[in-house]
Parts: C-alpha cells; structure tokens; sequence
C-alpha cells in the first residue's frame, strides 16, 4: 500500500529530513513510526499525504507513484486518506458537527447520510455531546479526539496520524489506539506516528524508528 | 456511489473518489443554494464590517452611475440647447414679400434645416426697438432701415460644427440674402466646453471603475487571507479548488449586490439634492423642466445591480484565482 | 532596572515590571523608528497587496484634490467671468461731452466700479453698424440717431446680484443718464450654474472623503483580523495596548503616504490630459491663459500629503480602537 | 503565591469546568496538575494567567485579588508569568529568535541584553542553532520548545505550563522537567499541567488531580 524507494527529502532551509529511506508498509497492516523530536516522523507523513514532494526516491501509494499526481487529481486522492494533524487543523468558526462532516460534503454525501456517519464518528471518540460546540470551547484533548472522528468519518482506505493522543490521559490514549486496531481490522491500513513508547510496546505492532532522518530498525512482530 | 460501500469488507482499496455524474447533477443546485445562503450568512455574522466593505464599493459604483444619469440627461438636453442657435438671413431691400414667403418654403424642404421663421420688416422694427436698448433714439426714425429677416433653425441631425458652416455657405449663395449671420462663437464654445467635460467624466469615469475593482479585489483578498488557514484545511482533506473558490464567488457577488443598492440609494439622494437649484435654473430659462433630472430609471437600476454582481464576482475571481495557488499546506 | 535581576537570589517575588520613566524616555526614540522601519517592512513583504490597497486610497483621494485643484482655478477665474457683467448707461440726448467726462471721472470714483469706458455718439454708431448685422441697412441713416454711452464695469468686490441691482438703482437715479441696461438673467444663471456646481462638488467630496476614511478603515480592520493570532500572542505575554498598536498606526500611516503619492499623480496626470482641450477653450475667449489649469501647485501637493498620512492614521487609531478590545485571548 | 479560595469556573455554554476548587501552592513551591482529558486543568491555569474570569470565588497571586486587576495593570501582571500553551501560540510570521525576544522587547530591555537572554533561553531547550529559522519550518517538538524558551526568558516569578511536553519523546520530556525543576530551585514557582504520569512518578514533587472540574486529591510529597 505505501511503498518509500530510496526516498529523500531536503528542506530549501538546507536541512536533510529524511535520507534514503526504504520501506513498505503493506495494504492492511498497521506500524508505528517513532524517533526523537526532529527525527522526521512528520516529514515522512507529509510525503505520503503529497503536502510535501520528495526530493529524491519514489513514493508510491496504492500502486500510484506521486511523482505522477497532477493538481487536479491531487484532492480525489486526498479522500482516501485519513490525517490526523498535530496542530488538529480545525476549523474555528464552524461547529464541531460541521468539521467532521467536512469531509463528507466533499465528496457530496447526501444530508441524511452526513448526519448518520458523523455521529457515528463523534460517538466513537466520546463526543457526541459537543457536535454543537466550536472548537475554542473544547480543551486540547476533546480538538484532538474532534481532528481524529473527522479522519475517520469517510471510511478511508489509509488513516495517517501524527501524535494523535499527545493531548490526551493514558486511559484515553489506550482507548484511541484500540479504535485504531478496529479500523485497522476491517482492512484499513493504519501508520501512526508517537512518542508514547509505552503504550505501543503493549500492542504488538510493527514499529518504524527514524533517527536524523533515517530509518534505523523496522521491528516486525 | 463510492464511499458508501459498508465498512465490513475485509480489504479496503484506494477508490477514485470522483462522484458519478447523476449524483454530482443531483447534489449541484443544492450545493449551490447552500454555498449562496452560507455566505450570505457569513457576512451576516460581522454585519458592521460588511456594511463597511459594501459602503465603499457604493460609493465608487455611485460616482459613474451617476455621471451616467446626468450624461445621458445632458444629451435629451443639447437637443434643447442646440436651438440656441440660429441663423439670421438679412434679405436685400428690394426682395419683395412673395418672395420671401417663396423662399421661406423653398428652405423649410431642405434637410439641414428644422424650421425657418419670418421676420417682417416692421414686426423687426418694432422688436428691436423695444429689445435693443436704444429704444427712444431709435423712434426718431423715419423710413424704416430695417430688412425683411428670415430666422432659421438647424435641424438636430445637422447641428455639428461643420454642417453648420456648410449651410452657411450655401444660404449665402441665396440670390434674395444680403447678409448671413451666426453667433458661431458660441457654438464653438460650447463645443469646446463639451469636449473637455467629455474627458474629464472618461478620466473620473475611469478612475472610479479601476478603484470598484480594486476595492472589491482587495476586499476578496484580505478576505481570503484571512481564511488562509480554512483554505489549508480544506485542501488537506481533499477539496477540489472549484469547492474551496465557490464561497468566495458568492462573498464578492453579495458584496457587489449590498454595494449597488448603496450606489442606488446615494444617487437618487444626491439627484434630490440638486433638484433644488436645477428647478431654479429651468425657471431662468422658462421651461421648469429643461434641467431636472428626476430619479434614477429602473433601467439604469437594474444595469447598475447587474453591473454591481458582475463586477464583484470578477473581483472575486481575480483575487480567489491569484490566491489560491499560493496557499498551500505546509 | 526591574527584571534583570539575577537569577540567583533564592527567593522570586512578583515585581511590578513597569519600567521606570527615564529607561523608558531613553527608549522612547529608537523602539518608535523600529516599528517606523519595521512596518514598512511588513508592507514591502506584500509588495502587490500593499500597492493595490495604496492604489484604492490614492483614487479616492485623487478626486477631491482634483476637485480642489479646479475650484481653485475656477475661484481666480470668476474674476474674469465677471468682466462679462458690463452695464450700459445710455446719455439723454441734450447732455453735452464735457459733462459727460466729468460724469466718467465721478464714476470711476466709485467703490463699487472698476472702470468707466465711454463710446463716443460717432464711434458707437459706428461700432454698431460694424456688428449689428444690420451693416448696410444702417448705413442709409442720415442722422445720427444714437445717444452716449458709458460702459460701467463693476469691480469684482461687488458682483454679487444684489449689489449689482443696488448699483443699477444708484445709476438710474443720475440726472444725466436716460436709460440703464444689463444683462441680469445671463447673471443669473450663471450663478444658479455656480450654485448647481458647488452642490455637486460637495456632494462628491463629501462621499469621496468618506471613501478615503471607509477604505483605510477597512484595510486596517481586515489586517488586524488577519493578525488576530499575533495580537492574542502579543496580549498574552503581557503587552501594553499601546504597544500592540503602534504597529498598526505606523501602518495606516505609510498606506496614507503612498495613496496620497499616487493621488498626486493621477491629479497631475489628469491635469495633462485635459490641458489641450482647456487650451483650445481659452483661445476661443481671445485669452491663451484663461483656462490653464498647469499642474499641482507645491503647497497643494504637500497639503494633500499631509492629509493623506493623517487619515491614514486616524482610519488605522478607529479601526484599531474598535477591534483591540474585542481580541482577547480564549 | 498562588491561593484558589472556593473557586468555580462557569463556561457560557453551560458547563462548570471548575467546582469550588480551594488549593494553595506556596512560593517557591513546584506541583502537577493531572486529570482526564476535560477534567479542567487548562481551565485552572487559565484562572491563574487572567485569560479566563472566575464565576464565583477569589483567585489571589502574589497576595493581588485577581478581581482586583483592571484592564489597564494586566499587561504589567502577565510580564511575571512565564506561560507555555497547550498551542504553542507562537508567531509564524518571525523567526524563532523574534519569537523569544519578545517578552524582553514588550518590557523595554535593550539591544544587547535581548541577545544575551535569547541565546542563553535557546540554548537551555537545544535550538540555539534553529534561531534564524521561522515556527512553520520546526517539526512539533521544536515548536513547543521555543515556547518553552519565550516562556522562561524573562526569568518569571511563576511558570505556568500546559501540557509542555506533549510532542515530546521520552528523553527530551525528563530533559524539559528537570530545566523545570533547575529554575524551581532558584526559587521560581512551577505550575505544570501534564498527562505523563509515568514521569511525574519519578519527581517526587507535588501532584495535584483533578476530576471533573473537583479537586480531589493534593498528594504532599
Ligand atoms: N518546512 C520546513 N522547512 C525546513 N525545515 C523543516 C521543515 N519542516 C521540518 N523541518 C525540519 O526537518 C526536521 C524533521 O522535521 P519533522 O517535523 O519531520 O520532525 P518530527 O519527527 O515530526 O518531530 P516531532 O516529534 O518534534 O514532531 C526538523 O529538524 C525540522 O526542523
Ligand atoms: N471557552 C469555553 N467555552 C465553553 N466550554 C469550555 C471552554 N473551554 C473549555 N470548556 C470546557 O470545559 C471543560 C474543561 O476544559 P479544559 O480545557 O480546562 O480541560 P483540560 O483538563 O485542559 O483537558 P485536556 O487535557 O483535554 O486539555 C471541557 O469540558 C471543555 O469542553
Ligand atoms: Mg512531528
Ligand atoms: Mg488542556
């Protein structure tokens, strides 16, 4: 599903964030990704959602090399995937209800089925309660659960999240990881990255370590 | 359609996400009526600054409009004020009076001229002697010295500079006429006037739609600068740019439409406010209607909303286009 | 001074950080050119936007300076309009040359006269068989039927309608003067015209000076929303209102600056361009300068520089005022 | 220095975040404050910063009724607090150099001190070499560092921090606390909102925890 082939990525700052990085993530399966702070966990994410271009190597998702993504094509292949961002990036002037169900009316979801799935999602994360509310009025943990029911919503094919439970209590974060084994389940390809060490030594995945940008052990369970 | 497909089959696959066209024909008016109330409802929202934004694009939209209102006025008018001018034709002495009814006939057939008038000698006598100023000297006369006169109006189709001069010559060539006269200067005047009013409305005129546009553009761009981050979230989760634009369209077609009601309201408010003094001037030329310009018709309304929307779309598009590009996620 | 205390003492206790007055004079100077600098530096960052907003402030204010810079003119040039006004005092027959030049000097004594010409008996019959149009006619008079004139002008301090009809009373009363005529309706209508234009021009100025102020208001405005986040940081952190203004007023300024730059250019430019038409006119009045406008005087153009930056500023300390209140951190 | 009295905090929405809330932390003093996501701890430190009013009850710092700070003398106020947000609030449009100087620059210190202060900040969180570089170009843990840096600039009276290693890695978390724990011992009053309980395990320092909104145990070590 996401194959990186000899990828490297140069910010125009001069910075190496990635150098030659090989790895195959396969349709269904679900890794951690993991490193110190800078070691280029989100670079890497951001070259699969193509808000990055590699500077050199090929990326390849789902048999399509980005290389090839025009402007054009680039938001239907956006819909697959599921981004869970580590700034949330909500919107601040619309309701809790109308974030998550962004991405539905996108894709031109008819009302009664927006409706449905969105609180389906809001149920899952605890929220269900706030689908009223604006984002300020929720605390850090309550934005980021919001940021994770509007990635999931859709029913993607592939969910990427970056610290998706950096703002949240270890119970909580347990309770996230699981709904992201559930997808993970149903077939959805999952890659997460997380400096919650603890938590995912409990859960017998793969883990991806990156140090300075490079790929330094693929533990396979 | 995809994306609906059930959530319990064991292998999801990358779909092309790119909705059918039944449903994308389905679900496009509705959007599109949504998009049009959400954005009305946004400006609803800060209603001060939206007045403030609609307040200048009224005022620069009212300023041509209503040059126009007074142009197009201007123009019904020279027709009354070309009437002003008129040829005098001083026949000789010894012309008698069938001849000149004669004559007078002959000239009301040309097509340069509107109409021709007769002046009898003793009619003319008694005209200038009142109208004239030198009134009592001129009653020491004894013969009248005066010539028959034949006044003669220039159509409106032939009140240009050079067919004036053209019918003069011609009138000059008349056997019966002993002198040709015409206050050509004044024509010429108000010729000259006319032209640098002319340029200087084109130069306002000008001015005032590039200032519409840019006013409109630069509202749309702040605008969208300030939804920088709304753009950048939208893309992440896989808008296509039409959706992200269409917003913004409405936003500067609900701008252009507050503006142009403004523009409307300004117009007719100042065009009361000159129907004082314009009255007073159409009475100094006993005619109470020759100046006054009523209210703004309902065509020249309708242009102006329609100008208004037009324009405030254009702006729109020009700013969301040049924009939209550079806001990329980072 | 407070805050640099060392980091070593054992125990921190809550200062008041407000610093003393002589640090602050000392630092008054240099942290003022530094937001100076650095605020246009924040508008060179945006060179396009900053020139299209610059670009709306300098139309709008081009028009009322253009305005100005006409009225002006117009005002001088009423001086000699007004030399049209001329009134014709008609001598009675009997009244002999030499009390009629006495009658002359006695006039031109008057405050209310700026000239007395007098036309001789012999020369004004001559004058008006030369334009009267009834040349040839007049020619068969065998006695001069026309009396003296003297021709009155009045001087510009009293060419005001009831001044000039108080006058006309005052020259009707002599003992030797047998008939007294002015045109008085081409004065009044020349000045209900006079009237019409300066409600018109007041009209536009008055909306135009509301534009400038709506245009920068809302510039401002909409760059304060677009630096919300900066000026919640800024509050947070323990920033006096004061200081996060500063910037923003300092921003109002370089846009009125550089919109007034642009207003002086399109003035001029405009002067240009109907300097030949207005040339063309004035030779028409036998006068090459009658109606040259040349360019922007330097004290207008400083004027309206002053001006420019000064509303800017204000525009910038509402717009400010109104939002720094509403942005608080959440 | 700081005492809550019988404090309540009421959201318009309808929610009490806070309910009667009494806790005192003396100066000099150095506590957690934990709870599940919502429980209110970002509310409390927000009483404490004057973002946020209290409903009923008395917020007293340094010995100042809270109530008692107009709108004119909170600038001054906020200038002895050191402040790390849960959002970093940083701005994007200056560099990281820009960034910390700025409660120096806001409080009229000169040129040449600014720079000393700065660099000596930067370089206790290890991003002294990222000084000329913009917000948007760090990954998230550099972010919240510079924060961390603009917090400690000044040499506050009272640090006040929202869940400040969130983004993180383990090494660099214990890292962050123990500068925080360095500027508590020269007599600094620390305040700290965290979810990593495991490493507040390790302090030895005061936890304060909190359920929704109630204070229910004040742990002394
Ligand atoms: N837009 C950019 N321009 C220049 N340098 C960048 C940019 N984005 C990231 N970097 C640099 O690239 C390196 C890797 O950044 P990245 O965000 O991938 O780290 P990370 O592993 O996600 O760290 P964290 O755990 O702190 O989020 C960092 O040193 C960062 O400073
Ligand atoms: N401005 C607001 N308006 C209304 N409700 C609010 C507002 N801010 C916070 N709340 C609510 O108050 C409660 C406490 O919020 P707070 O931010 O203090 O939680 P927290 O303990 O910091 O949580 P987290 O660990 O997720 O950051 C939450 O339920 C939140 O929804
Ligand atoms: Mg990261
Ligand atoms: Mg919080």
């Amino acid at each position: 599903m996401i194959l990186f082939d000899q990828v490297s990525k140069r910010y125009p700052g001069g910075n190496e964030a990635l150098s030659n990085v090989n790895f195959h993530l396969r349709q269904g399966e679900m890794a951690f990704l993991t490193g110190h702070s800078g070691a280029g966990k989100s670079t890497l994410l951001k070259l699969i959602a193509l808000i990055e271009r590699t500077t050199t190597g090929n990326v390849i998702i789902g048999g399509k090399n980005l290389h090839k993504v025009s402007r054009h094509t680039l938001p239907y292949l956006r819909r697959n995937m599921g981004i869970i961002f580590q700034d949330y990036q909500l919107l601040y002037d619309r309701t809790v209800f109308d974030n998550v169900a962004l991405p539905l009316i996108i894709s031109g979801f008819s009302s009664r089925e927006v409706k449905k799935r969105v609180h389906a999602a809001l149920d899952k994360v605890g929220l269900l309660r706030y689908e009223k509310k604006y984002p300020v009025t929720l605390s850090g943990g309550e934005q980021q659960r919001v940021s994770i029911a509007r990635a999931v919503v859709n029913k993607p094919a592939l969910l990427l999240a970056d610290e998706p439970t950096g703002n949240l209590d270890p119970d909580l974060s347990l309770e996230i990881m699981n709904l992201f084994m559930a997808f993970n389940q149903v077939g959805v390809t999952v890659l997460i990255a997380t400096h919650d060490i603890p938590l995912i030594k409990q859960l017998d995945k793969r883990i991806v370590h990156l140090e300075h940008g490079q790929l330094l052990t693929v533990e396979e369970n | 359609m995809a994306g609906q497909s059930s959530g319990t089959e064991s292998q999801v696959q990358l779909r092309q996400l790119r909705p059918s066209f039944s449903s994308r024909f389905k679900e496009f008016f509705i959007r599109h009526l949504q998009v049009f109330f959400y954005s009305l409802g946004l400006l609803s929202r800060t209603p001060f600054s939206t007045l403030l934004t609609a307040a200048s694009l009224g005022i620069a939209l009212a300023l041509p409009a209503g040059l126009y209102v007074i142009l197009d006025h201007a123009k019904q008018l020279s027709g009354d004020f070309d009437s002003i001018n008129q040829i005098s034709l001083f026949m000789k002495q010894d012309v008698s009076t069938q001849a000149i009814e004669r004559l007078q006939k002959k000239l009301n057939a040309w097509p340069e001229i509107a109409q021709v008038k007769h002046i009898d000698r003793a009619a003319a006598l008694k005209e200038f002697q009142e109208n004239s100023g030198f009134g009592d000297a001129l009653k020491a006369l004894k013969a009248n010295p005066l010539p028959h006169l034949l006044i003669v109006y220039p159509s409106l189709t032939h009140n240009e500079p050079e067919q004036i001069n053209r019918l003069l010559a011609d009138l000059k060539k008349l056997p019966e006429v002993d002198l040709v006269q015409l206050d050509i200067q004044w024509l010429q005047r108000l010729y000259a006037i006319i032209h640098i009013a002319q340029r200087g409305i084109f130069i306002i005129g000008a001015l005032l739609a590039l200032a519409v546009l840019l006013i409109i553009g630069n509202t749309i761009r702040l605008a969208i600068e300030n939804r920088r981050s709304e753009i950048v979230v939208m893309k992440l989760i896989g808008a296509t740019d039409s959706f992200i634009r269409r917003p913004f369209l409405y936003t500067g077609f609900w701008y252009g439409l507050f503006g142009s009601l403004i523009a409307i309201l300004l117009v007719n408010l100042s065009l009361l406010m000159i129907s004082n003094p314009l009255t007073h001037l159409s009475s100094l030329y006993n005619n109470s209607k020759l100046f006054s310009l009523g209210l703004m018709g309902v065509n020249t309304s309708l242009t102006l909303l329609v100008s208004g929307c037009v324009l405030g779309w254009l702006g729109a598009r020009m700013a969301v286009g040049r924009h939209l590009k550079e806001i990329e996620p980072k």
